[in-house]
């Protein structure tokens, strides 16, 4: 954009071992998983080739398109929350300057927990018959709930459990971004007369956008790829309720075998992700001051 | 009803003290010029009566109301800021709007009043560029804009037209005036441009140091300077300063000239024995060799055109004279120079006040 | 309002999202110190006589230290690898505003990571390097640098274009830049990065679990350990997870101060 | 007939890798890993995972034709076919003609087991233990609330309803309703309706036995189970049973140990066999099997430890760790009969076990090489019974349609 | 060695062209002042020079080098950017070896550089501390001293004191010569401060739109303009231009007045109807009523105290003339205005060129 070739030279060549890593390493992969694709394959036997056999299975697929819809619900809701309580976990923490360290560092800990181990803690809490979830709600005079054991909420549930677990994270990001904000255009907008709910609207948020999108993409790539919390606790269920592209195609390719087809889910599902991430990284440059 | 009054009003920035304790009465409608050297506090004042600052001591007052403690955006004061601080996420439009927007004025009003104010300021075709795609003086004058647009109870200015050129500073310069009449509005303008200052000022503060040095109109301040600081510094080129002794029949100077004193100038030394004796460039004159002049030997010639910089040493020290281009001496020459001694000031050696 | 109230509305709020966050936690970390049984146990209690069995069952049963220390050189390792080829690439992107670098640096996180396994495994047979830390730090690189990258780049972004056009002007070449100027500046970035990598290398487990053997195996790989038909070791598995959320928590806690610092900038004009 | 020359330290100093499902049964065996080491110089290389993530391993290291794994666990009930098509079970004949000890007897291994991982008349295994859902039961809740011990199917039935009545805070039945984990709970119901899962290459759970498992099996679930059992499997219903929230938990044997951890259970409970229906009572017993990789370079030496793991004097130490063992023998073995008659309810537990062995068959889902894709749609007729989103006729429609057409792939 | 030199060059910020093609040397050792309007392309030209910017066409020679795809950190340039640029992290003191340590300076020679610079600019107290705790001059200043301590090839400057006061401008200015002198190195200032431009150049570029208006030495361009634009853009205040019809005898204002012309003058204006007359501010003179001398009433009077400006409107068109602080009339009277046609311009009405 604005450096002498030179200048842009160098630059490249700072960011090349990166790119060359990446590709290094995934090149492989990914073309054997495309190869894949093509191919009937049988364990031990000789893989057959199958054109666009797999895929064109997949159009047909029912269970295909379930995942595809619970995928994306599961991706909206937990990014909307995620993004939202994160910004807004964010902004309490810059405010509370003196908030001692360890209840900052615990603040952030959710996400520093094994997914496994959220995933059984939150087994055991929201257990319908023996969970402290309900137990709690019942010494309130709350209603129970069947949590993830009811095909309505199963999906809400996860992305509450999610939420819990990578709202720190999102919050760190964000937290990072407000602290590179250009102070005197607080100072400008303060004698412009705004107050803080003003500010917060047409100041902050405006150029906290490119962090927050960054979050966003950094949450997608891991929402649109939905797993370990749910293989822990629903595996899918109840019936196919939580049944993500992602879980599906691990059972079909690690449970059932079916590496053919697996592989084509996989593929399909990066693409999607690499959909996703293109969009935002598009929205990304929009926002940019 | 926004007069602005500082109260024995102390500033620090951790040991430093910037204000050690200032008092001053703005008064409402008045446009009143800050001058002094950079780093003086200048700024921080501006901020301090914006609410930007805290305050260490002391009380600051707009109107009757005492504002300590109220937060800048309750203030009603409009502000451009030395640097700019431009909303980089908007457009040069939203940022001069932005002021009007917060304060509920109509879309239309606001489109109106960010267009002529954009038209005064020949930005008008920038409206939708970001801050960033601008040049330096383009900044600034947006940074104006977004001041120029508002009605707010008092206008603070800091260093607005530094980085504008002479042509669009003198335009500038007139709409700000025309908007002090029409507005009716206190205004406060760091400047350090002479011109600016001598030319907008109802009065002019020079600080030094965070201690106000004198206060008074443009004329007062340059006629009749409080003391040998506000003489050199007000006025450009600066002011030439001689070590004078007195003596009977007026002032001789290190090199033995003698200067005839006019009787009642004479009775202000109150006995002195030496004096500083202050001489602005425009009256330091080529003249014939003579009683009276000095001789000297020309270092420097600058022409600026309308006029002509000589420079010269006297005693050690430079001194300048500003003559018509016509009359140019060539650098290595020795001219001599006339000192129009009626228009001259005399300061206390020890202390710098003027003997007057 | 008063900015007094505000002040206690913030509180109030801080004191709500701790409880939120810090409930479930506790409840974990109380688990840790109750026998098995006594977990899922309904109503949930409160009061117990504390236990320190499952801690010692975990050191019993699993070379806990050993998979602590794997864990830890995979993680440090692979976070320094992704440091190190991240902050150049994101800070290049940063400059330049072209993104796609960034972009193929997490093309490795858009694909399920079950895609790998196989592939992988063939790759890294070929080489030779099944069951080294090699492969475990180099496959983990592949997690925490697009991180480094996304996470600094609004960092990067936030500096002044005019700061690094000086430094180019006083003669710094630009990885000198980097080092010099931008790095100082993105300290809090770095700091945050550097966390956030450190914790999902150390929480991935599936590629240590065709790439390790036993002897590389990683800490969170084993945690799987304590859930199975036939013996759920509940209490063991909340020890487990406890002691493995704590380095990265320490290194929270130690660099935390860093985190609140703000960045330096505002010393510049227009 | 030992073969002749057999010399335990025939590969001293050879290294093998073990890949060991990290449940009581790998734990138990890799407990005594220095004895074999001890006996044979060769060294066992440990690689234990749970259950899951051991046969992610597995499947990549084998698909990869790999030699890393020299020894690996499998339940032939549920991947048999499917490992033994692909190729990755080595072929244990010529072993048990040329290399077994002298005092190995292949015969007093469960007959039965072996024959399940016998492929195309090759031994592909040998059983390490023996398992199978029973019915844990509270004694006292029972007693109180005047319900006879079940003896059939209908009664089992009748009994959760009055248990329901007696006592509102007590699931009067649990059993597995998580999707993946339900068939092998609901395997039993079928057999003893009297049903099976496929007849002449067609899926029969439109059957009338096999309606009357689905409708049987969900209804328990639904009416007498705690809510949320469409989620439950093993870690759920141990963890009901053992709080004393349900009456009746049909779990896997294997569970004794986490039901009685705590000691609240341990002097209330009964253990028995799924009560008899229409069909009798056929049990299903499965167990898991040790093979060597077809892809071993050390196959003689990993068959070493096969054959020690497999042995009387292994599985009797094994036993005494609660693992039910595939040995008839060892069940007349002192040190376990003293193990067994320490608690009441081991006696019941083995009893029940024994029971299995003899009358038990280890058809989990459908007979074909997708066994595990099979027990999806069962799992999925399950579910949707449970949450009341399907008719058993429709459901067992829906299933039907599934597998026959995956039948049909074969 | 480290001439400049500008071939052909262009310059576009996406659809705008800010440079449609520039070409101009600038000698070795020589100290060109650029000047023009603000946004007219001066940063742009300077970051150009510097290698900041990539060119879109033509050639950028320093030296005998092509310099096109050379990056900056090889280019071997001192620069002031406008908005300072100061490393927000570095102390001062840092700040200003930054550039010297990049090239190896040794230890001591670097602190005794920085030192030196300090102290011309008066800084040398705050080299501990950060930028963020500055005045703006005074990171301005620091700004300044970052080139200052350097021995470059060549020095870019833009706009370095424009947030001085007047007496340390002046002082650094001098400082600025007495660089320019002993390092004997190529300078190139962007100023809006006419005295600066005047003063310190050895030529001034003329700049208007990216194009060059003029390039010559102070007084070429003071006293013999190129063109209208370059006449009203150097002086200050700024030129008065009158239209006039070119009569026998002389030309005839639109008021009426006839102002005789010389034979000479007469011929330049090549048998034109109508020109443009440029008058400076101090060659309008207050004199009686007469002919050749033009009636006005006074509307604003500015005394600057060296002089007076006294601002009238002329046929719709408002005119300035600088006269003695004696001579002030009142706003509201009418004073007559003669003009010294002697020094008057003469422009072309349609290309705006001077006729000469
Ligand atoms: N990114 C951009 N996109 C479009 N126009 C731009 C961009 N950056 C600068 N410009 C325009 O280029 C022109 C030249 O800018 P430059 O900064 O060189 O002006 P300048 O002569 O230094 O002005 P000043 O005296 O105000 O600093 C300006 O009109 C500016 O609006
Ligand atoms: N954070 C700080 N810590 C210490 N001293 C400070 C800090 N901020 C400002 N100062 C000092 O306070 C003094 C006043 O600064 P101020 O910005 O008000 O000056 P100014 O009069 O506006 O100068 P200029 O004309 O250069 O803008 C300066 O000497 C400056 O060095
Ligand atoms: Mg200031
Ligand atoms: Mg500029």
């Amino acid at each position: 954009m604005s450096q002498s070739i030179g200048t842009r030279r160098q630059l490249y060549a700072l960011s090349t071992p990166a790119v060359l890593f990446t590709l290094l390493l995934i090149a492989f992969p990914f073309g054997y998983t495309v190869w894949l694709s093509l191919h009937e394959v049988a364990m031990g036997g000789t893989p057959r080739f199958a054109g666009a056999g797999n895929y064109a299975a997949m159009l047909r697929d029912a269970e295909f398109w379930n995942g595809l819809w619970i995928t994306f619900g599961l991706y909206l809701l937990s990014l909307l929350l995620q993004l939202v309580l994160g910004t807004w976990v964010a902004l309490l923490l810059h405010g509370a300057k003196r908030l001692s360290g360890v209840v900052r560092t615990l603040m952030i800990s959710p996400f520093v927990l094994p997914p496994v181990v959220v995933g059984m803690m939150w087994l055991v809490i929201l257990d319908p018959a023996i969970g402290a979830a309900n137990w709690l709600l019942q010494q309130g005079g709350l209603p129970r709930s069947d949590w993830l054991a009811s095909p309505t909420w199963v999906i809400p549930t996860v992305a509450l459990i999610d939420t819990w677990q990578w709202t720190p994270y999102v919050a760190l990001i964000v937290l990072g971004g407000l602290q590179s904000l250009p102070p005197n255009v607080y100072e400008a907008a303060q004698i412009d007369g705004a107050s803080r709910a003003r500010i917060f609207r047409r100041i902050t948020l405006p150029l906290l956008l490119p962090t927050l999108v960054t979050a966003a993409i950094l949450r997608s790539v891991d929402l649109l790829r939905f797993f370990d919390i749910i293989y822990i606790t629903t595996q899918g269920g109840p019936g196919n309720a939580s049944n993500t592209l992602n879980i599906y195609g691990f059972r079909k390719g690690f449970e059932f075998f079916e590496i053919g087809y697996a592989s084509a889910l996989m593929i399909t599902l990066s693409t999607i992700v690499l959909g996703a991430v293109l969009v935002m990284t598009q929205a990304r440059k929009r926002v940019a001051w | 009803m926004a007069a602005i009054h500082l109260k024995a009003l102390t500033k620090h920035y951790g040991a430093v003290t910037v204000i050690p304790g200032i008092d001053l009465e703005i008064h409402d409608r008045e446009f009143v010029v800050f001058v002094g050297p950079s780093g003086c506090g200048k700024s921080t004042l501006l901020r301090i009566i914006a609410g930007l600052e805290p305050i260490d001591g002391g009380d600051l007052y707009i109107g009757d109301r005492r504002v300590n403690d109220v937060p800048p955006a309750q203030r009603d004061i409009a502000m451009v800021f030395q640097d700019y601080a431009l909303y980089p996420h908007m457009s040069v439009f939203d940022n001069m709007a932005f002021g009007l927007e917060m304060r509920n004025t109509p879309r239309d009003e606001i489109a109106r009043r960010v267009k002529r104010a954009a038209e005064q300021l020949h930005i008008a075709d920038f409206l939708d560029r970001k801050p960033k795609a601008l040049s330096g003086g383009q900044r600034q004058r947006v940074a104006m804009g977004r001041a120029m647009v508002r009605n707010p109870q008092v206008f603070l200015f800091d260093e607005p037209l530094s980085n504008l050129d002479a042509k669009l500073r003198g335009e500038v310069r007139t709409e700000i005036k025309a908007l002090a009449q029409t507005l009716q509005t206190t205004m406060v303008f760091v400047t350090h441009d002479q011109v600016e200052a001598m030319t907008m000022a109802d009065r002019i503060v020079i600080l030094k140091g965070g201690v106000v040095q004198q206060v008074g109109t443009p004329q007062q301040v340059y006629n009749t300077p409080a003391n040998a600081f506000v003489a050199g510094f007000i006025g450009s080129p600066t002011m030439n300063f001689f070590d004078a002794r007195c003596v009977a029949g007026g002032l001789r100077l290190a090199d033995g000239t003698l200067l005839p004193l006019p009787e009642a100038r004479a009775r202000t030394l109150g006995g002195r024995e030496a004096v500083q004796l202050g001489v602005r460039p425009e009256h330091l004159r080529l003249q014939p060799a003579g009683p009276g002049a000095v001789p000297v030997q020309v270092r420097v010639v600058e022409p600026l055109g309308s006029d002509t910089l000589v420079y010269a040493d006297v005693d050690g020290r430079r001194v300048v004279a500003r003559v018509a281009p016509e009359d140019t001496p060539a650098a290595g020459d020795t001219v001599h120079l006339g000192v129009a001694l009626e228009r001259a000031h005399l300061f206390d050696t020890a202390s710098g006040l003027a003997l007057r | 309002m008063d900015e007094r109230w505000i002040r206690r509305l913030n509180t109030l709020q801080i004191v709500v999202v701790a409880v939120l966050i810090l409930l479930p936690i506790a409840w974990m970390v109380l688990g840790s110190f109750k026998p098995s049984a006594q977990v899922t146990a309904y109503p949930p209690r409160l009061f117990f006589s504390p236990t320190l069995d499952n801690y010692r069952q975990l050191f019993e049963t699993t070379p806990f230290a050993a998979y602590t220390w794997n864990s830890l050189v995979v993680t440090v390792g692979s976070t320094l690898i992704g440091l190190l080829l991240g902050v150049p690439a994101a800070f290049a992107v940063s400059w330049t505003r072209i993104t796609w670098p960034a972009t193929v640096t997490l093309l490795a996180r858009m694909a399920p990571g079950t895609l790998f396994l196989l592939p992988w495994y063939l790759l890294f047979r070929e080489l030779g390097m099944v069951g080294t830390y090699g492969a475990l730090i180099l496959t983990h690189a592949v997690i925490t640098m697009p991180i480094a990258i996304w996470v600094l780049l609004p960092f990067f972004d936030a500096i002044p274009r005019s700061v690094l056009e000086s430094a180019q002007v006083d003669g710094c070449s630009v990885p000198r830049i980097l080092w010099r100027i931008a790095l100082p500046l993105v300290m809090p970035g770095l700091v945050v990065s550097a966390i956030l990598a450190f914790v999902f290398s150390w929480n991935y487990f599936l590629f240590a679990l065709v790439l390790s053997n036993g002897d590389t195996k990683t800490l969170i790989a084993a945690s799987f350990n304590f859930i199975g038909e036939g013996a759920t070791y509940w209490g063991a598995l909340m020890a487990a997870a406890t002691l493995i959320a704590l380095p990265p928590l320490l290194l929270a806690f130690v660099v935390q101060r860093r985190l609140v610092a703000g960045l330096a900038i505002g010393a510049v004009k227009g | 007939q030992a073969a002749p020359g057999f010399n335990w330290r025939k590969h001293e100093g050879k290294t093998v890798t073990f890949l060991v499902n990290n449940n009581p049964i790998g734990n138990a065996l890799v407990k005594l890993k220095p004895e074999f080491e001890k006996l044979t110089g060769i060294t066992l290389k440990v690689d234990g995972y749970q259950e899951q993530q051991m046969r992610q391993r597995l499947v990549t290291v084998m698909n990869a034709r790999s030699d890393e794994v020299d020894l690996f666990m499998s339940l032939p009930s549920r991947e048999g076919m499917q490992f033994a098509k692909a190729g990755w079970y080595a072929d244990l004949n010529e072993f048990l003609k040329t290399a077994v000890a002298k005092d190995y007897d292949l015969k007093d291994l469960s007959a039965g087991m072996v024959a399940d991982a016998t492929y195309d008349g090759k031994v592909m295994g040998l059983p390490l233990n023996v398992e199978g859902p029973v019915v844990f039961y509270r004694k006292d809740l029972l007693q109180k609330c005047g319900v006879a011990v079940p003896r059939t199917l209908a009664e089992l039935e009748a009994g959760a309803a009055k248990l329901k009545a007696c006592d509102a805070n007590v699931a009067p039945f649990v059993s597995r309703g998580l999707k993946p984990a339900a068939p092998f709970t609901f395997s039993v119901f079928l057999h003893n309706q009297g049903g099976s899962y496929m007849k002449d290459r067609k899926s029969q759970l439109c059957s009338p036995a096999g309606q009357a498992a689905l409708g049987q099996y969900s209804r328990l679930l639904k009416d007498f189970g705690p809510p949320g059992v469409v989620n439950y499997s093993f870690p759920q219903i141990s963890a009901l049973y053992r709080e004393g929230r349900a009456a009746m938990a049909f779990e896997s044997s294997n569970e004794l140990r986490n039901v009685m951890d705590g000691g609240a259970r341990l002097n209330d409970t009964g253990i028995m066999p799924l009560p008899a229906g229409p069909g009798g009572s056929k049990p299903t017993v499965i167990g898991w099997t040790l093979s060597v990789s077809a892809h071993s370079r050390n196959k003689e030496a990993a068959w070493y430890f096969l054959q020690w793991a497999t042995s009387r004097a292994v599985q009797e130490k094994m036993a005494l760790e609660g693992i039910a063992p595939p040995r008839a023998s060892v069940a007349s073995d002192p040190d376990f009969r003293k193990w067994i008659d320490e608690l009441p309810v081991r006696r019941e537990w083995i009893a029940a076990l024994n029971a299995l062995s003899q009358t038990g068959i280890s058809e989990v889902g459908y007979p074909i090489v997708a066994n595990p894709a099979s027990r999806e749609p069962i799992g999925q007729a399950i579910s949707e019974l449970i949450l009341g989103q399907k008719t058993v006729a429709q459901a067992c429609a829906d299933a039907d349609a599934a597998l026959n057409a995956l039948i049909a792939k074969e």
